[in-house]
Protein backbone atom coordinates (compact mmCIF):
# COMPACT_ATOMS: atom_id res chain seq x y z
CA UNK A 1 0.00 0.00 0.00
CA UNK A 2 1.34 3.06 -0.74
CA UNK A 3 1.98 6.08 2.16
CA UNK A 4 -0.07 9.18 0.87
CA UNK A 5 1.55 12.07 0.22
CA UNK A 6 -0.09 15.52 0.96
CA UNK A 7 0.98 18.72 -0.61
CA UNK A 8 0.03 22.10 1.05
CA UNK A 9 1.63 24.82 -1.19
CA UNK A 10 5.58 24.22 -1.88
CA UNK A 11 5.60 21.48 0.42
CA UNK A 12 4.60 17.89 0.38
CA UNK A 13 3.41 16.43 3.80
CA UNK A 14 3.83 12.74 4.41
CA UNK A 15 2.53 11.00 7.94
CA UNK A 16 4.50 7.80 8.42
CA UNK A 17 2.33 4.75 10.25
CA UNK A 18 2.86 2.66 13.01
CA UNK A 19 5.38 0.29 11.09
CA UNK A 20 5.55 1.08 6.99
CA UNK A 21 7.38 -1.89 5.51
CA UNK A 22 10.78 -1.71 3.24
CA UNK A 23 8.37 -1.53 0.11
CA UNK A 24 6.47 0.85 0.91
CA UNK A 25 9.24 3.47 2.26
CA UNK A 26 11.25 2.77 -1.06
CA UNK A 27 8.25 3.28 -2.67
CA UNK A 28 7.44 6.24 -0.84
CA UNK A 29 11.69 7.56 -1.85
CA UNK A 30 10.86 6.59 -5.54
CA UNK A 31 7.23 8.43 -5.41
CA UNK A 32 8.57 11.60 -3.32
CA UNK A 33 11.18 12.36 -6.19
CA UNK A 34 8.46 12.32 -8.46
CA UNK A 35 6.07 14.38 -7.02
CA UNK A 36 8.84 17.09 -5.90
CA UNK A 37 9.34 17.58 -9.48
CA UNK A 38 5.55 17.68 -11.08
CA UNK A 39 4.53 20.00 -8.18
CA UNK A 40 7.49 21.83 -8.17
CA UNK A 41 7.83 21.49 -4.15
CA UNK A 42 10.85 23.61 -2.40
CA UNK A 43 10.48 20.99 1.00
CA UNK A 44 9.41 18.04 2.32
CA UNK A 45 8.30 16.89 5.69
CA UNK A 46 8.03 13.81 6.99
CA UNK A 47 6.24 13.50 10.12
CA UNK A 48 7.30 9.85 12.36
CA UNK A 49 5.23 10.55 15.69
CA UNK A 50 3.11 7.56 14.85
CA UNK A 51 6.46 5.36 14.97
CA UNK A 52 7.04 2.93 17.76
CA UNK A 53 10.46 2.89 17.28
CA UNK A 54 13.31 4.56 15.00
CA UNK A 55 15.36 1.44 13.96
CA UNK A 56 18.58 1.59 12.10
CA UNK A 57 16.75 0.44 9.07
CA UNK A 58 13.90 2.90 9.32
CA UNK A 59 16.85 5.89 9.69
CA UNK A 60 18.74 4.89 6.97
CA UNK A 61 15.66 5.13 5.03
CA UNK A 62 14.77 8.55 6.36
CA UNK A 63 18.29 9.95 5.11
CA UNK A 64 17.74 8.16 1.79
CA UNK A 65 14.33 9.95 1.00
CA UNK A 66 16.44 13.46 2.10
CA UNK A 67 19.18 13.00 -0.52
CA UNK A 68 16.60 11.98 -3.45
CA UNK A 69 14.82 14.77 -2.56
CA UNK A 70 18.02 17.20 -2.30
CA UNK A 71 18.94 16.02 -5.94
CA UNK A 72 15.32 17.10 -6.99
CA UNK A 73 15.77 20.52 -5.70
CA UNK A 74 13.87 20.21 -2.70
CA UNK A 75 14.92 19.76 1.66
CA UNK A 76 13.50 17.33 3.88
CA UNK A 77 12.37 17.51 7.26
CA UNK A 78 11.88 15.13 9.90
CA UNK A 79 9.68 16.08 12.64
CA UNK A 80 7.95 14.72 15.79
CA UNK A 81 10.41 12.19 16.61
CA UNK A 82 8.96 10.91 20.28
CA UNK A 83 11.46 11.57 23.06
CA UNK A 84 11.70 8.25 24.26
CA UNK A 85 12.33 7.07 20.11
CA UNK A 86 15.15 10.04 20.63
CA UNK A 87 16.78 8.71 23.48
CA UNK A 88 17.01 4.86 22.34
CA UNK A 89 18.23 6.58 18.49
CA UNK A 90 21.41 7.76 20.52
CA UNK A 91 21.79 4.71 22.74
CA UNK A 92 21.47 2.43 19.63
CA UNK A 93 24.14 5.14 18.12
CA UNK A 94 22.19 6.53 15.29
CA UNK A 95 22.86 10.54 14.41
CA UNK A 96 20.57 11.48 11.88
CA UNK A 97 23.51 12.90 10.12
CA UNK A 98 22.53 15.57 7.36
CA UNK A 99 18.86 15.01 7.83
CA UNK A 100 17.30 18.19 9.23
CA UNK A 101 14.96 17.53 12.41
CA UNK A 102 11.96 19.69 13.82
CA UNK A 103 10.07 19.39 16.80
CA UNK A 104 6.66 18.91 15.01
CA UNK A 105 5.11 20.02 11.95
CA UNK A 106 4.57 23.66 12.67
CA UNK A 107 8.04 24.13 13.41
CA UNK A 108 8.74 22.24 10.07
CA UNK A 109 7.05 24.47 7.98
CA UNK A 110 8.79 27.88 9.98
CA UNK A 111 12.32 26.03 9.12
CA UNK A 112 11.31 25.76 5.65
CA UNK A 113 10.00 29.09 5.83
CA UNK A 114 13.50 30.34 7.04
CA UNK A 115 15.18 28.56 4.67
CA UNK A 116 13.68 29.69 1.82
CA UNK A 117 14.02 33.12 2.75
CA UNK A 118 17.62 32.55 3.73
CA UNK A 119 18.42 31.25 0.26
CA UNK A 120 17.13 35.07 -1.00
CA UNK A 121 19.52 36.90 1.67
CA UNK A 122 22.33 34.93 3.30
CA UNK A 123 25.21 33.14 1.01
CA UNK A 124 28.48 34.39 -0.95
CA UNK B 1 -0.26 -12.33 32.52
CA UNK B 2 1.99 -14.54 30.26
CA UNK B 3 5.72 -14.51 31.34
CA UNK B 4 6.79 -15.50 27.97
CA UNK B 5 5.99 -15.33 24.51
CA UNK B 6 7.47 -16.76 20.95
CA UNK B 7 7.25 -15.19 17.72
CA UNK B 8 7.90 -16.54 14.86
CA UNK B 9 9.89 -14.22 12.19
CA UNK B 10 9.78 -14.88 8.82
CA UNK B 11 8.91 -11.73 6.87
CA UNK B 12 9.39 -8.23 7.86
CA UNK B 13 6.04 -7.61 9.21
CA UNK B 14 6.71 -10.01 11.73
CA UNK B 15 9.62 -7.87 13.43
CA UNK B 16 6.82 -4.96 13.76
CA UNK B 17 4.69 -7.69 15.74
CA UNK B 18 8.11 -9.15 17.32
CA UNK B 19 8.95 -5.62 19.24
CA UNK B 20 5.40 -4.90 19.93
CA UNK B 21 4.92 -7.84 21.83
CA UNK B 22 8.25 -7.76 23.84
CA UNK B 23 7.35 -4.61 24.83
CA UNK B 24 3.93 -5.14 26.03
CA UNK B 25 5.78 -7.85 27.83
CA UNK B 26 8.36 -5.64 29.28
CA UNK B 27 6.05 -3.18 30.54
CA UNK B 28 4.12 -6.19 32.29
CA UNK B 29 7.93 -7.20 33.78
CA UNK B 30 8.05 -3.38 35.51
CA UNK B 31 9.62 -1.61 32.49
CA UNK B 32 8.31 1.68 32.14
CA UNK B 33 9.15 5.30 29.92
CA UNK B 34 12.19 5.28 27.23
CA UNK B 35 13.36 1.28 28.54
CA UNK B 36 9.91 0.46 26.89
CA UNK B 37 11.32 1.89 23.29
CA UNK B 38 14.77 0.83 24.09
CA UNK B 39 13.94 -2.70 24.78
CA UNK B 40 11.58 -2.35 21.70
CA UNK B 41 14.23 -1.22 19.65
CA UNK B 42 16.66 -3.52 20.46
CA UNK B 43 14.05 -6.36 19.34
CA UNK B 44 13.63 -4.87 16.39
CA UNK B 45 17.44 -4.52 15.16
CA UNK B 46 17.84 -8.69 15.65
CA UNK B 47 14.74 -9.35 14.32
CA UNK B 48 15.58 -7.63 11.55
CA UNK B 49 18.70 -9.46 11.16
CA UNK B 50 16.76 -12.70 10.77
CA UNK B 51 14.82 -11.65 7.89
CA UNK B 52 17.91 -10.03 6.27
CA UNK B 53 20.41 -12.87 6.70
CA UNK B 54 18.93 -16.04 7.66
CA UNK B 55 15.39 -16.03 6.23
CA UNK B 56 13.67 -17.17 9.00
CA UNK B 57 13.68 -17.68 12.90
CA UNK B 58 12.07 -17.20 15.82
CA UNK B 59 12.32 -14.39 18.62
CA UNK B 60 11.45 -15.52 22.78
CA UNK B 61 11.11 -12.80 25.58
CA UNK B 62 10.63 -14.02 29.02
CA UNK B 63 10.17 -12.53 32.25
CA UNK B 64 13.25 -13.43 34.57
CA UNK B 65 14.24 -13.76 37.96
CA UNK B 66 17.63 -13.59 39.31
CA UNK B 67 18.32 -13.02 43.13
CA UNK B 68 16.45 -10.58 43.66
CA UNK B 69 16.42 -8.93 40.53
CA UNK B 70 13.89 -9.17 37.75
CA UNK B 71 14.40 -8.25 33.83
CA UNK B 72 13.73 -9.73 30.77
CA UNK B 73 15.66 -11.58 28.50
CA UNK B 74 15.34 -12.00 24.56
CA UNK B 75 16.56 -14.67 22.26
CA UNK B 76 16.77 -13.97 18.54
CA UNK B 77 17.54 -17.60 16.67
CA UNK B 78 17.93 -19.10 13.64
CA UNK B 79 19.43 -21.67 11.46
CA UNK B 80 20.61 -19.26 8.89
CA UNK B 81 24.41 -19.27 7.48
CA UNK B 82 25.77 -17.90 10.53
CA UNK B 83 28.40 -15.04 11.60
CA UNK B 84 32.07 -15.98 10.97
CA UNK B 85 33.47 -13.45 13.04
CA UNK B 86 31.57 -12.28 16.00
CA UNK B 87 33.98 -9.53 16.51
CA UNK B 88 33.72 -8.14 13.74
CA UNK B 89 29.92 -8.17 12.97
CA UNK B 90 29.93 -6.08 16.48
CA UNK B 91 32.14 -3.23 15.18
CA UNK B 92 29.91 -0.05 14.42
CA UNK B 93 29.37 0.54 11.16
CA UNK B 94 30.12 -2.95 9.89
CA UNK B 95 27.85 -4.66 7.54
CA UNK B 96 28.09 -7.14 5.13
CA UNK B 97 24.46 -6.04 3.27
CA UNK B 98 23.34 -2.49 2.64
CA UNK B 99 22.97 -1.36 5.78
CA UNK B 100 24.51 0.30 8.57
CA UNK B 101 26.28 -1.68 10.60
CA UNK B 102 24.74 -0.97 13.61
CA UNK B 103 22.33 -3.44 14.85
CA UNK B 104 24.56 -5.70 16.32
CA UNK B 105 26.89 -2.71 18.47
CA UNK B 106 23.70 -1.03 18.65
CA UNK B 107 21.70 -3.39 20.50
CA UNK B 108 24.26 -4.34 22.78
CA UNK B 109 24.21 -0.53 23.90
CA UNK B 110 20.79 -0.85 24.12
CA UNK B 111 20.36 -3.72 26.86
CA UNK B 112 22.51 -4.77 29.73
CA UNK B 113 23.96 -8.00 29.10
CA UNK B 114 24.32 -9.38 25.27
CA UNK B 115 25.96 -12.58 24.09
CA UNK B 116 25.61 -14.12 20.49
CA UNK B 117 26.84 -17.69 19.46
CA UNK B 118 26.74 -18.75 16.01
CA UNK B 119 28.92 -21.17 13.84
CA UNK B 120 28.70 -21.00 10.51
CA UNK B 121 26.19 -22.79 8.71
CA UNK B 122 24.60 -23.63 11.77
CA UNK B 123 22.68 -20.51 12.80
CA UNK B 124 23.48 -17.63 14.67
CA UNK B 125 21.27 -17.24 18.58
CA UNK B 126 21.95 -14.04 20.11
CA UNK B 127 20.81 -13.43 24.24
CA UNK B 128 20.25 -10.35 25.40
CA UNK B 129 18.83 -9.02 29.02
CA UNK B 130 17.61 -6.07 30.59
CA UNK B 131 17.32 -5.97 34.16
CA UNK B 132 14.57 -3.01 35.73
CA UNK B 133 16.29 -0.50 37.74
CA UNK C 1 33.46 17.70 -29.83
CA UNK C 2 32.94 20.10 -27.54
CA UNK C 3 30.07 20.86 -25.04
CA UNK C 4 28.08 24.10 -25.92
CA UNK C 5 28.29 27.04 -23.37
CA UNK C 6 25.30 29.63 -23.66
CA UNK C 7 25.61 33.03 -22.14
CA UNK C 8 22.72 34.71 -21.20
CA UNK C 9 23.82 37.65 -19.16
CA UNK C 10 25.83 36.99 -16.31
CA UNK C 11 24.62 33.30 -16.54
CA UNK C 12 26.86 30.59 -18.28
CA UNK C 13 24.10 27.35 -19.17
CA UNK C 14 25.10 23.99 -20.12
CA UNK C 15 22.99 21.24 -21.31
CA UNK C 16 24.53 17.72 -20.99
CA UNK C 17 23.83 15.16 -24.16
CA UNK C 18 23.08 11.85 -23.40
CA UNK C 19 26.26 10.50 -22.44
CA UNK C 20 29.31 12.73 -22.83
CA UNK C 21 32.86 10.89 -22.56
CA UNK C 22 35.42 11.75 -19.79
CA UNK C 23 37.38 13.82 -22.55
CA UNK C 24 34.72 16.23 -23.25
CA UNK C 25 33.72 16.57 -19.34
CA UNK C 26 37.41 17.41 -18.73
CA UNK C 27 37.20 20.14 -21.45
CA UNK C 28 33.84 21.42 -20.69
CA UNK C 29 35.64 22.08 -16.95
CA UNK C 30 37.92 23.99 -18.57
CA UNK C 31 36.21 26.11 -21.02
CA UNK C 32 33.44 26.92 -18.23
CA UNK C 33 36.58 28.10 -16.02
CA UNK C 34 37.81 30.55 -19.34
CA UNK C 35 34.49 31.57 -20.01
CA UNK C 36 33.23 32.76 -16.09
CA UNK C 37 36.44 34.83 -16.31
CA UNK C 38 35.89 36.04 -19.77
CA UNK C 39 32.48 37.04 -19.37
CA UNK C 40 32.98 38.22 -15.18
CA UNK C 41 29.76 35.46 -15.15
CA UNK C 42 28.56 35.00 -11.77
CA UNK C 43 26.48 31.61 -12.39
CA UNK C 44 26.47 28.37 -14.14
CA UNK C 45 23.70 25.90 -14.90
CA UNK C 46 24.58 22.57 -15.80
CA UNK C 47 21.15 20.85 -17.14
CA UNK C 48 21.73 17.09 -16.97
CA UNK C 49 17.98 16.13 -17.77
CA UNK C 50 18.92 14.56 -20.64
CA UNK C 51 21.23 12.09 -18.77
CA UNK C 52 20.29 8.54 -18.31
CA UNK C 53 22.21 7.64 -15.48
CA UNK C 54 24.57 9.92 -12.95
CA UNK C 55 27.26 7.58 -12.39
CA UNK C 56 29.78 8.31 -9.71
CA UNK C 57 32.23 9.68 -12.41
CA UNK C 58 30.14 11.62 -13.61
CA UNK C 59 29.12 13.10 -10.55
CA UNK C 60 32.81 13.64 -9.33
CA UNK C 61 33.38 15.24 -12.56
CA UNK C 62 29.96 17.98 -11.49
CA UNK C 63 31.28 18.38 -8.55
CA UNK C 64 35.19 19.43 -10.13
CA UNK C 65 33.21 21.86 -12.56
CA UNK C 66 31.41 23.55 -9.47
CA UNK C 67 34.71 24.24 -7.59
CA UNK C 68 36.60 25.37 -10.68
CA UNK C 69 33.86 28.34 -11.34
CA UNK C 70 33.34 28.94 -7.72
CA UNK C 71 37.56 29.67 -7.63
CA UNK C 72 36.67 31.91 -10.32
CA UNK C 73 33.51 33.55 -8.85
CA UNK C 74 30.72 31.95 -10.30
CA UNK C 75 28.50 29.77 -8.81
CA UNK C 76 27.39 26.27 -9.97
CA UNK C 77 23.84 25.26 -10.10
CA UNK C 78 23.28 21.53 -11.59
CA UNK C 79 19.36 21.08 -12.62
CA UNK C 80 17.14 18.32 -14.22
CA UNK C 81 18.37 15.52 -12.16
CA UNK C 82 15.42 12.82 -13.01
CA UNK C 83 13.63 11.16 -10.26
CA UNK C 84 14.65 7.65 -11.08
CA UNK C 85 18.50 9.27 -11.64
CA UNK C 86 17.70 10.78 -7.90
CA UNK C 87 17.10 7.70 -6.52
CA UNK C 88 19.50 5.80 -7.88
CA UNK C 89 22.50 8.37 -7.23
CA UNK C 90 21.52 7.92 -3.56
CA UNK C 91 21.03 3.88 -3.46
CA UNK C 92 24.79 3.91 -4.56
CA UNK C 93 25.53 6.32 -2.04
CA UNK C 94 26.09 9.42 -3.93
CA UNK C 95 25.37 12.55 -2.57
CA UNK C 96 26.03 15.34 -4.24
CA UNK C 97 27.44 17.73 -0.97
CA UNK C 98 28.40 20.85 -2.01
CA UNK C 99 26.68 21.06 -5.23
CA UNK C 100 23.36 23.10 -5.48
CA UNK C 101 20.77 21.41 -7.10
CA UNK C 102 17.16 22.60 -8.11
CA UNK C 103 14.56 20.79 -10.15
CA UNK C 104 14.94 22.30 -13.46
CA UNK C 105 16.39 25.19 -15.60
CA UNK C 106 13.27 27.95 -14.53
CA UNK C 107 14.11 27.31 -10.86
CA UNK C 108 17.78 26.59 -11.26
CA UNK C 109 17.87 30.65 -12.80
CA UNK C 110 15.80 32.17 -9.81
CA UNK C 111 17.94 30.28 -7.36
CA UNK C 112 20.93 32.14 -9.22
CA UNK C 113 18.87 35.61 -8.92
CA UNK C 114 18.05 34.50 -4.82
CA UNK C 115 22.04 34.44 -4.72
CA UNK C 116 22.92 37.69 -6.18
CA UNK C 117 20.22 39.45 -4.26
CA UNK C 118 21.95 38.21 -1.21
CA UNK C 119 24.88 39.43 -1.81
CA UNK C 120 24.12 42.79 -2.98
CA UNK C 121 22.52 43.41 0.25
CA UNK C 122 25.19 42.31 2.20
CA UNK C 123 27.47 44.12 0.47
CA UNK C 124 25.18 47.55 0.89
CA UNK D 1 13.53 -10.88 -27.99
CA UNK D 2 17.31 -12.30 -27.01
CA UNK D 3 17.86 -13.50 -23.39
CA UNK D 4 21.32 -12.51 -23.22
CA UNK D 5 23.62 -10.15 -24.58
CA UNK D 6 27.45 -9.60 -24.55
CA UNK D 7 29.36 -5.78 -24.99
CA UNK D 8 33.06 -5.92 -25.50
CA UNK D 9 34.27 -3.41 -23.19
CA UNK D 10 37.76 -1.33 -24.70
CA UNK D 11 36.98 2.94 -24.69
CA UNK D 12 34.80 4.92 -22.74
CA UNK D 13 31.77 5.14 -25.12
CA UNK D 14 31.38 0.62 -24.92
CA UNK D 15 30.38 2.13 -21.20
CA UNK D 16 27.03 3.72 -22.68
CA UNK D 17 26.59 1.21 -24.66
CA UNK D 18 26.57 -1.28 -22.01
CA UNK D 19 24.23 0.23 -19.93
CA UNK D 20 22.18 1.38 -22.81
CA UNK D 21 21.50 -2.40 -23.91
CA UNK D 22 21.69 -3.82 -20.17
CA UNK D 23 18.40 -1.38 -19.36
CA UNK D 24 16.79 -2.82 -22.72
CA UNK D 25 17.23 -6.69 -21.53
CA UNK D 26 16.33 -5.15 -17.97
CA UNK D 27 13.22 -3.85 -19.44
CA UNK D 28 12.36 -7.24 -21.65
CA UNK D 29 13.30 -9.02 -18.41
CA UNK D 30 10.26 -7.43 -16.95
CA UNK D 31 11.77 -4.73 -14.92
CA UNK D 32 10.57 -1.33 -15.00
CA UNK D 33 10.82 2.44 -13.46
CA UNK D 34 13.14 3.03 -11.34
CA UNK D 35 14.58 -0.47 -11.26
CA UNK D 36 15.95 0.06 -14.81
CA UNK D 37 17.90 3.21 -13.87
CA UNK D 38 19.41 1.47 -10.99
CA UNK D 39 20.78 -1.35 -13.23
CA UNK D 40 21.73 0.52 -15.70
CA UNK D 41 23.73 2.33 -13.34
CA UNK D 42 25.35 -0.22 -11.94
CA UNK D 43 26.46 -1.91 -14.88
CA UNK D 44 28.11 1.44 -15.81
CA UNK D 45 30.33 1.66 -12.71
CA UNK D 46 31.63 -2.24 -13.29
CA UNK D 47 32.20 -1.32 -16.90
CA UNK D 48 33.79 1.91 -16.15
CA UNK D 49 36.40 0.08 -13.51
CA UNK D 50 37.08 -2.79 -16.61
CA UNK D 51 38.26 0.73 -18.69
CA UNK D 52 39.97 2.29 -16.14
CA UNK D 53 41.76 -0.42 -14.28
CA UNK D 54 41.85 -3.37 -16.47
CA UNK D 55 42.14 -1.45 -19.70
CA UNK D 56 39.54 -4.28 -21.70
CA UNK D 57 36.84 -7.12 -20.42
CA UNK D 58 33.58 -7.54 -21.36
CA UNK D 59 30.45 -7.46 -19.75
CA UNK D 60 27.26 -9.91 -20.23
CA UNK D 61 23.87 -9.56 -19.24
CA UNK D 62 21.72 -12.72 -19.18
CA UNK D 63 18.13 -13.12 -18.12
CA UNK D 64 17.70 -15.59 -15.71
CA UNK D 65 15.00 -17.56 -13.49
CA UNK D 66 15.27 -19.66 -10.73
CA UNK D 67 12.76 -21.55 -8.89
CA UNK D 68 9.51 -19.11 -9.59
CA UNK D 69 11.46 -15.92 -9.86
CA UNK D 70 12.75 -14.26 -12.45
CA UNK D 71 15.34 -11.40 -13.24
CA UNK D 72 18.55 -10.48 -14.35
CA UNK D 73 22.67 -11.16 -13.86
CA UNK D 74 25.26 -8.90 -15.04
CA UNK D 75 28.80 -10.38 -15.34
CA UNK D 76 31.88 -8.05 -15.50
CA UNK D 77 35.04 -9.77 -16.33
CA UNK D 78 38.54 -8.79 -17.22
CA UNK D 79 42.12 -10.29 -17.80
CA UNK D 80 43.62 -6.93 -15.93
CA UNK D 81 45.68 -7.00 -12.87
CA UNK D 82 42.69 -8.22 -10.82
CA UNK D 83 42.09 -7.04 -7.13
CA UNK D 84 44.38 -7.76 -4.45
CA UNK D 85 41.83 -7.17 -1.44
CA UNK D 86 38.66 -7.40 -2.09
CA UNK D 87 37.05 -6.65 1.23
CA UNK D 88 39.06 -3.24 1.20
CA UNK D 89 38.03 -2.72 -2.80
CA UNK D 90 34.40 -2.99 -0.91
CA UNK D 91 35.03 -0.40 1.56
CA UNK D 92 33.11 2.90 0.51
CA UNK D 93 35.60 5.69 -0.26
CA UNK D 94 38.48 3.34 -1.00
CA UNK D 95 40.55 3.81 -4.38
CA UNK D 96 43.35 3.22 -5.82
CA UNK D 97 42.30 5.62 -8.43
CA UNK D 98 41.49 9.20 -8.39
CA UNK D 99 37.99 8.95 -7.90
CA UNK D 100 35.36 8.41 -5.39
CA UNK D 101 35.66 4.69 -4.32
CA UNK D 102 32.09 4.21 -4.27
CA UNK D 103 31.53 1.58 -7.65
CA UNK D 104 31.75 -1.54 -6.21
CA UNK D 105 30.12 -0.49 -2.63
CA UNK D 106 27.49 1.09 -4.63
CA UNK D 107 26.70 -1.14 -7.12
CA UNK D 108 26.37 -4.07 -4.58
CA UNK D 109 23.82 -1.88 -3.05
CA UNK D 110 21.95 -1.24 -5.99
CA UNK D 111 21.74 -5.20 -6.93
CA UNK D 112 20.51 -7.87 -5.11
CA UNK D 113 22.78 -10.30 -5.42
CA UNK D 114 27.04 -9.26 -5.54
CA UNK D 115 30.23 -11.26 -5.94
CA UNK D 116 33.71 -10.77 -6.97
CA UNK D 117 36.17 -13.11 -7.96
CA UNK D 118 40.07 -12.16 -8.44
CA UNK D 119 43.33 -13.21 -8.98
CA UNK D 120 46.42 -11.16 -9.18
CA UNK D 121 47.47 -10.83 -12.22
CA UNK D 122 45.07 -12.55 -13.86
CA UNK D 123 42.01 -10.64 -13.99
CA UNK D 124 38.70 -9.79 -12.08
CA UNK D 125 34.65 -11.12 -12.29
CA UNK D 126 32.18 -9.57 -10.75
CA UNK D 127 28.69 -11.29 -10.74
CA UNK D 128 25.48 -9.08 -10.06
CA UNK D 129 21.93 -10.15 -10.21
CA UNK D 130 18.91 -8.41 -9.20
CA UNK D 131 15.42 -10.00 -9.21
CA UNK D 132 12.02 -8.40 -10.50
CA UNK D 133 9.70 -8.13 -7.05
N1 LIG E 1 21.13 -13.51 12.19
C1 LIG E 1 22.25 -13.35 11.46
N2 LIG E 1 22.68 -14.35 10.64
C2 LIG E 1 23.80 -14.19 9.89
N3 LIG E 1 24.56 -13.07 9.88
C3 LIG E 1 24.18 -12.05 10.68
C4 LIG E 1 23.01 -12.12 11.49
N4 LIG E 1 22.89 -10.95 12.18
C5 LIG E 1 23.94 -10.19 11.80
N5 LIG E 1 24.72 -10.84 10.90
C6 LIG E 1 25.98 -10.35 10.29
O1 LIG E 1 26.55 -9.36 11.13
C7 LIG E 1 26.72 -8.13 10.40
C8 LIG E 1 26.51 -6.94 11.31
O2 LIG E 1 25.17 -6.90 11.76
P1 LIG E 1 24.54 -5.53 12.25
O3 LIG E 1 25.47 -4.89 13.23
O4 LIG E 1 23.15 -5.78 12.71
O5 LIG E 1 24.57 -4.62 10.97
P2 LIG E 1 23.66 -4.65 9.65
O6 LIG E 1 22.47 -5.49 9.95
O7 LIG E 1 23.35 -3.21 9.43
O8 LIG E 1 24.53 -5.22 8.59
C9 LIG E 1 25.72 -8.24 9.28
O9 LIG E 1 26.08 -7.41 8.19
C10 LIG E 1 25.74 -9.71 8.95
O10 LIG E 1 26.85 -10.03 8.14
N1 LIG F 1 38.14 -4.51 -12.85
C1 LIG F 1 39.06 -4.16 -11.94
N2 LIG F 1 40.34 -4.56 -12.07
C2 LIG F 1 41.27 -4.22 -11.15
N3 LIG F 1 41.01 -3.48 -10.06
C3 LIG F 1 39.76 -3.04 -9.87
C4 LIG F 1 38.72 -3.35 -10.78
N4 LIG F 1 37.56 -2.80 -10.32
C5 LIG F 1 37.88 -2.18 -9.17
N5 LIG F 1 39.20 -2.33 -8.89
C6 LIG F 1 39.92 -1.83 -7.69
O1 LIG F 1 38.98 -1.63 -6.64
C7 LIG F 1 39.03 -0.26 -6.18
C8 LIG F 1 37.65 0.20 -5.75
O2 LIG F 1 36.77 0.22 -6.88
P1 LIG F 1 35.49 1.15 -6.83
O3 LIG F 1 34.76 0.89 -5.56
O4 LIG F 1 34.74 0.94 -8.11
O5 LIG F 1 36.08 2.61 -6.73
P2 LIG F 1 36.80 3.51 -7.82
O6 LIG F 1 36.55 2.90 -9.17
O7 LIG F 1 36.15 4.86 -7.62
O8 LIG F 1 38.25 3.52 -7.44
C9 LIG F 1 39.59 0.51 -7.34
O9 LIG F 1 40.19 1.72 -6.91
C10 LIG F 1 40.60 -0.49 -7.92
O10 LIG F 1 41.79 -0.49 -7.18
Amino acid sequence: MAIPILKQGDTLIVSIQAAPTDQELLRLQDDLADQVGRFRSRGVIIDVSALDVMDSFASRTLRGIARTTKLRGAETIVVGIQPDVAFAMTQLGLTMQDVMTALDLEEGLQMLARIKEGTRRRRE
Amino acid sequence: MSSDIQIPIDRESDIVTARQKGRELAAEAGFAGSDLTVIATAISEVARNIVTYAVRGEIRVTRIQLSGKSGIQVVASDHGPGIPDIALALRDGYSTGKSLGLGLPGAKRLMDEFEIASKAGQGTTVTMRKWTR
